[in-house]
């Protein structure tokens, strides 16, 4: 990117118009508690890697030389722990999200700018919790505590971590309410629900679960935690309880859950492709309607985690026929976003690469989802590493490129800089690679048989974890590469214009950084969502002069 | 492919392959349109700026509607898969198991016990019906493709029939705390007569319902079923398979649940014309082995033809195979008995 | 769209119609019907819970978007319950 | 909705920085809350369905358990908190119309009415701690004309006895979480009072008023469902 020297009468933008710990700290600027949350989510994805890694390592040989079984089995569920609920659920929501859903909006913040921040500290004494728990042992449940293990028979910090997941879950329902009313009473005058982004549209399906799901996670660890202290017997057979029950709850919400993962992506990935080819969205309100059939089937199917729990069979049938009814909405996303290439100006800068890596391993984790919700094989795959590799590829290769992708995009909004291209290229294909080779040969070693949750394994899949490890470390690495430079970028990188991409909507009409309250005026829209336009016409809000409005490359503003 | 040595092996990697084709063809499909166009439309000048494409109705509709088409069909293949496998067919051979933290237990009807090892014969379905002694586990043979939890309180079956003798993997696949990957074990697969010498191996004690008969009466349970009409409790003959008339007016089947739940807790369902006097059996009196083969006793002594049995014509499916206590051990596999509906001969 | 005004009288009819119902329930719940004390004490609540939140919590006189928020929390929590039933009562049926 | 922008606006104090204006900021509280009451209706709605699935499964005894229970006092709680329900009421007609006088004395008969809820709980609560009736090690179940006699009863009463447990727990559990919101509620009313001596509210600006009526009236509809569902049970036996 190229960018003009000139150094203007520096002007106050939402980083630089207060100093000090306490300024951010006790911010109510949605943006600031953003960045907080990139910090904080960021912490954790590390910690959840570092799980990883030692896991990987276990791996490599078959008998469990390197730590006890006690220890792996902290390992794995630490890691799955950390991973989906302190940072992945966190992740697109409450930074991106958090940053743009006001700016998209054309509003000054969020409705309930201090239960923004309240939600932040929630989420931190959440984690502060799970640490402690951590800290003082850990816990071996796996991440979904199935109960009578977790209630009657681990002796791990149970009651710790459900504590901070019961914790963070108001963190998460607070968020989605705040997103819910602000899309719903601050929009700017002349936009319409129809012009609004994907992005924002798909925040608002995520939102609808988090409100309508995360609560019903928070009364099922809470009555965990009252069972495993008194012990009367809700989950427990000998004293009249199911232990599926908990099963049924606690799906109940974690299937929705992982909707909650993957929507804001897809909403990133809209952004991506509708921007970096120039083209409005094709099929915008299937798209739209896509997301919110999403969030609803969503709540229909979580039975398709139980096909093998001993569940009715009647059961497991209507769960896996809606679980094939939940799948086309997505197989309608994935189609459009192909579409929307046809014809557009597709410029291969980082953000795309990342979508396009989004929606090829999207796709494969989407069609491997088909087979698990095929009821007599997922009798076979449960539980195997099949499984494990279906949920990888969708959040680790769905939902985590589209999140590097939207930071990469709206980095130069975010920060005001522009980050290094060609070291991004180079890490995104370092992640791409690492990707396919750690968990590629997952599903290879599930349909062989190999469960997962094992500290130690026969030796004949010995090959297929050794090609998994291997591409772990080259994830790792891949990983290491953009936390890099985008920090350094933050300092060094040179400075962003405007619209650096040429790209459309509100949140490139205003400087980059923001100011305070996003906008010099409010504005009124009088577009369609993506309608690009010729550079004589581009809008822009606000009084011009400040270091973030010099013409882009493309000479637009 | 893992090895494939059950009747549904290949059906199951038949439903796999498919999806396979499938993935590949839709994933390959969407790659080559976006590297396709990625190609063909890339950006030549800084300024460019696209003519807007409409969206187009009969796109929308194709599809969705074929994606739907296509996983209604797997969804029907998958499902009547399922019904075939969970569903245990009329006639197998019956195995009895208890999992525990970290093993498996067998016990087979003619007296044979082992530990995360099972013997089964090629060629015959056999049944296993399982329960767990404390925490949920599931039994999962790769090769056969079939997996089902093994759930506290309650009895899980799953049945298969192998079509190639070997050893093959059997694993724990639901986590089930430390030394879940090392609830391991073998299923054995023998030719027939391998299998009868085998059976004629170990084995001494005699079978499991004699065995269950020996907890009956050291459990003193015969003071009160005897089998006349004098005792305190129900007679226990010719009961099994039937309907039972409870107190509150409701029927229900003697089946393995049913029988388990009167020894663990009498008092759920109380059998019309009879006081709820019997004791409870919780499981430091009865162990779930000595319920097992309590419940095989029970079920030798039940109706000796299928056809006796008042209960609907499917009441009495798993129970053809019990030989009577004290009989002898039965030869469950007469080489000569065409295979399907063969029906083990009651010596 | 400003505020609606509830007038004082609708308040004491609606509150006078509960404090009935609450007596109704109590009478009812003495009687033997078998299954059906369970279904006529809940359609009480419902009703009851019905007059609250459409009078006193105002939603007959609020916007569309309310009466979706109210509806899609009963509608979801009938969506948990009936589906997990569904296992529970249809798991005899394959033997 | 996104006319509402447009309406020019002459700023009341009480209007955030980052609204356009008063009815827009009414607007977002009112939707906030209803968001949050959806929120908490799945919360009891893990709850409920614990109680549903193991009612149906235990009938009898459930409904043994439930005689345990006084269903009078339960009745007078479900009275009080309808009046109390009333109170909030016409606590924010009064607020509405911009009568402080009575608006304070509605809030604090709302509070009393509240305390005197919580009161009659209290006594329920000590009553099952006098029985044994707490779910735990030491909680006992008598029935009528029944002696444990030798060790296998005891047995058989310990299994029994588990799933009249198991109902106290739901009951304890559902009632807690339950008095646990009228405290919060009670707390949320006493802050109101002090916002409203201080004079911030008037007709154009209320909305915490109605806000906490709605919260208020909620917690009253978990109750009017909780009592036929925990009290009534076993009542015609
Ligand atoms: C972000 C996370 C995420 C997402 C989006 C999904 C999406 C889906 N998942 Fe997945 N899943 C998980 C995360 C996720 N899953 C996790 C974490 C687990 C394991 C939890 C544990 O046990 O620890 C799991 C487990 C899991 C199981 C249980 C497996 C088992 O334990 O035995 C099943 C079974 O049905 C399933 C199915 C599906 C389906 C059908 C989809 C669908 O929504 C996918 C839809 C997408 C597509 C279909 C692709 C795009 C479409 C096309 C390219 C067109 C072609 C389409 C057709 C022909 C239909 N998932
Ligand atoms: C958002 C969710 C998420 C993410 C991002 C990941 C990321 C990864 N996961 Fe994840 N995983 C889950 C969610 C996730 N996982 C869940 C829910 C489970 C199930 C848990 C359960 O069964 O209960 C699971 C289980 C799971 C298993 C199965 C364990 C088992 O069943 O026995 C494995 C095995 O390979 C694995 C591997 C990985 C790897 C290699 C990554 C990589 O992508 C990680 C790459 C990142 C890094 C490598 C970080 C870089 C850090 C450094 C370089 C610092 C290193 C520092 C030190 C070593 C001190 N995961
Ligand atoms: C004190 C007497 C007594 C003893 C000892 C006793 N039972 Fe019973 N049993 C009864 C009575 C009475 C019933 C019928 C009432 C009921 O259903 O609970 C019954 C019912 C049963 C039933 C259900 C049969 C039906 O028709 O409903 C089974 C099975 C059973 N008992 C097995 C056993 C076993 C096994 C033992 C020993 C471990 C045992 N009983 C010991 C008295 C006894
Ligand atoms: Cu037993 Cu895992
Ligand atoms: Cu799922």
């Amino acid at each position: 990117m190229e960018t003009t020297e000139k150094i203007l009468e520096p002007r106050a933008d939402y980083i630089n118009n207060t100093y000090g710990i306490k300024s951010w700290l006790l911010t109510k600027d949605h943006k600031r508690i953003a960045l907080l949350y990139l910090g904080s989510i960021t912490v954790f994805f590390f910690l959840g890697g570092a799980f990883a890694v030692l896991i990987r390592l276990e791996l490599l040989t078959p008998p469990g030389d390197l730590m006890q079984a006690e220890t792996y089995n902290r390992m794995f569920t630490m890691h799955g722990i950390m991973m989906v609920f302190f940072f992945l659920i966190p992740a697109i929501p409450a930074v991106l999200g958090n940053f743009l859903i006001p700016i998209m909006i054309g509003a000054k913040d969020l409705a309930f700018p201090r239960l923004n921040l309240l939600s932040w500290y929630i989420y931190m004494v959440g984690g502060l919790f799970t640490f402690i728990a951590i800290v003082a042992g850990g816990v071996d449940t796996g991440w979904t505590f199935y109960t009578p293990y977790s209630s009657n028979y681990s002796t791990s910090n149970v009651i710790w971590t459900g504590l901070g997941i019961f914790i963070t879950g108001f963190s998460s329902i607070l968020t989605g309410l705040n997103f819910i009313v602000t899309v719903h009473t601050m929009r700017a005058p002349g936009l319409t629900w129809f012009r609004l982004p994907l992005f924002v549209w798909s925040h608002y399906a995520t939102s609808l679960i988090m409100i309508l799901g995360t609560p019903v996670i928070a009364v099922t660890v809470l009555m965990l935690a009252l069972e495993r202290t008194m012990k009367v017997g809700i989950f427990d057979p000998a004293l009249g309880g199911d232990p599926v029950l908990f099963q049924h709850l606690f799906w109940f919400y974690s299937h929705p859950a992982v909707y909650i993962m993957v929507l804001p992506a897809m909403g990133v990935i809209s952004e991506l492709v509708a921007n970096m080819t120039r083209k409005n969205i094709f099929g915008y309100k299937f798209v739209a309607f896509a997301s919110l059939a999403i969030a609803v089937f969503g709540f229909l199917v979580w039975g398709h985690h139980l096909f093998t729990s001993s569940q009715s069979v009647y059961a497991g049938m209507v769960f896996s026929f809606l679980s094939y009814a939940v799948a086309i909405p997505s197989a309608v996303k994935v189609f459009n976003w192909t579409a929307t290439l046809y014809r557009g100006s597709i410029s291969y800068q980082t953000p795309l690469l990342y979508a396009f890596g989004f929606i090829g391993l999207f796709t494969i984790g989407g069609m491997t989802g088909l087979f698990l919700a095929a009821l007599g094989l997922d009798v076979h795959v449960h539980d195997t590493y099949f499984v494990v590799a279906h949920f990888h590829y969708i959040m680790v290769g769905g939902t985590i490129m589209g999140y590097l992708g939207g930071l990469h995009y709206w980095w130069p909004k975010i920060s005001g800089r522009m980050y290094p291209e060609g070291w991004a290229k180079f890490g995104a294909l370092v992640i791409f690679i690492g990707f396919n080779l750690t968990f590629f040969p997952q599903f290879l070693a599930g349909y062989l048989g190999m469960p997962r949750r094992y500290h130690a394994y026969p030796e004949e899949f010995q090959v297929l974890n050794v090609m998994s490890t291997a591409g772990a470390s080259i994830l790792g690495v891949g990983y290491l590469i953009p936390m890099i430079y985008l920090a350094w970028s933050m300092r060094y990188g040179p400075k962003a214009t405007r619209n650096p991409w040429g790209a459309f909507g509100l949140e490139w009409m205003t400087a980059s950084p923001p100011p305070t309250e996003n906008f010099e005026e409010t504005p009124t829209v009088t577009w369609e969502a993506y309608e690009f336009r010729p550079v004589e016409e581009t809008v822009v809000v606000g009084a011009t002069g400040g270091p973030g409005d010099e013409p882009d490359v493309s000479g637009r503003v | 492919m893992p090895e494939q040595a059950s009747t549904v092996s290949g059906e199951v990697d038949a439903l796999y392959l498919f999806l396979v084709a499938l993935t590949v063809f839709f994933s390959l499909l969407i790659a080559g349109t976006i590297l396709y166009f990625a190609v063909k439309y890339r950006r030549r000048t800084p300024n460019e700026i696209p003519k807007p494409v409409a969206g187009a109705m009969k796109l929308e509709l194709l599809w969705s509607v074929i994606p739907f088409l296509i996983s209604m069909f797997i969804f029907g293949w998958g499902a009547s898969l399922y019904y075939k496998l969970y569903r245990p067919p009329a006639e197998t051979l019956d195995v009895y198991v208890v999992g525990k933290q970290w093993m498996w237990k067998f016990q087979h009807l003619d007296g044979q016990r082992e530990i995360n090892e099972l013997h089964v014969p090629v060629g015959r379905k056999i049944k296993l019906t399982m329960t767990t002694e404390d925490v949920i586990h599931s039994f999962f043979v790769p090769a056969f493709r079939v997996k089902m939890d093994v759930v506290p309180g309650r009895y899980t079956t799953v049945w298969f029939e192998a079509t190639k003798p070997g050893r093959y993997h059997l694993f724990c696949a639901e986590y089930c705390g430390t030394s879940h990957s090392g609830m391991i074990g073998w299923i054995v697969v023998m030719d027939p007569t391998e299998y009868q010498t085998w059976l004629s191996g170990g084995a001494g004690e005699g079978s499991l319902a004699s065995t269950g008969q020996k907890v009956f009466q050291d459990l003193a349970c015969n003071t009160c079923h005897r089998s006349d009409a004098q005792g305190r409790g129900p007679n226990l003959e010719g009961l099994f398979g039937k309907q039972v008339q409870l107190a509150d007016g409701t029927t229900v089947t003697v089946n393995e649940d049913y029988i388990r739940e009167s020894i663990r807790n009498p008092r759920a369902k109380i059998h019309a014309g009879f006081q709820p006097i019997m004791p409870v059996f919780p499981d430091n009196l009865v162990t779930e082995e000595q319920l097992l083969q309590l419940i095989a006793y029970i079920r030798s002594i039940g109706p000796q033809q299928p056809g006796a049995t008042t209960g609907a014509g499917n009441a009495n499916r798993g129970t053809t195979s019990v030989s009577p206590p004290d009989a002898g051990r039965a030869n469950p596999l007469a080489p000569s008995q065409p295979r399907g509906d063969q029906r083990p001969p009651q010596q | 769209m400003s505020e609606h005004i509830v007038s004082k009288k609708v308040y004491f009819a609606i509150f006078i119609a509960l404090i009935i119902l609450t007596g109704v329930t109590y009478w009812v719940a003495l009687l033997d019907l078998g299954p059906f004390n369970a279904i006529v004490a809940l359609t009480i609540a419902v009703f009851k819970a019905m007059l609250v939140v459409l009078y006193f919590m105002h939603v007959r006189y609020s916007s569309r978007l309310t009466w979706v928020f109210v509806g899609a929390g009963f509608f979801w929590l009938a969506i948990m319950v009936v589906l997990t039933l569904s296992d529970y009562s249809t798991r005899d049926w394959i033997k | 909705m996104a006319d509402t922008h447009t309406a020019p606006h002459t700023a009341h104090t009480a209007l955030a920085h980052h609204f356009d204006n008063m009815e827009q900021q009414r607007e977002a509280g009112t939707l906030g809350m209803w968001a949050f009451l959806v929120t908490e209706i799945m919360f009891f709605g893990g709850l409920f369905l614990a109680y549903i699935l193991y009612r149906s499964s235990y009938p009898a005894e459930f409904a043994a358990a439930s005689k345990g229970l006084d269903a009078l006092l339960g009745g007078i709680n479900t009275v009080v908190l309808i009046c109390s329900s009333l109170t909030m009421a016409l606590a924010v007609y009064y607020a509405q119309v911009g009568n402080r006088k009575l608006l304070v004395i509605f809030l604090w008969l709302t509070v009393l009415l509240g305390m005197t809820f919580l009161g009659v709980k209290a006594v329920e609560y000590k009553d099952k701690f006098d029985h044994h009736h707490v779910p735990g090690a030491n909680f006992v179940w008598e029935e009528e004309g029944h002696a444990p006699a030798d060790q296998t009863h005891a047995a058989a009463e310990e299994v029994n006895t588990s799933k009249i447990q198991m109902f106290y727990w739901l009951y304890f559990a559902m009632t807690g979480v339950h008095a646990l919101h009228m405290i919060i509620g009670i707390g949320v009313m006493l802050v109101l009072i002090y916002m409203s001596y201080k004079g911030r509210f008037s007709p154009e600006y209320h909305s915490p008023v109605e806000l906490s009526g709605l919260y208020w009236h909620f917690v009253d509809i978990v109750w009017i469902f909780l009592f036929p569902l925990l009290y009534l049970i076993g009542a015609h036996e």
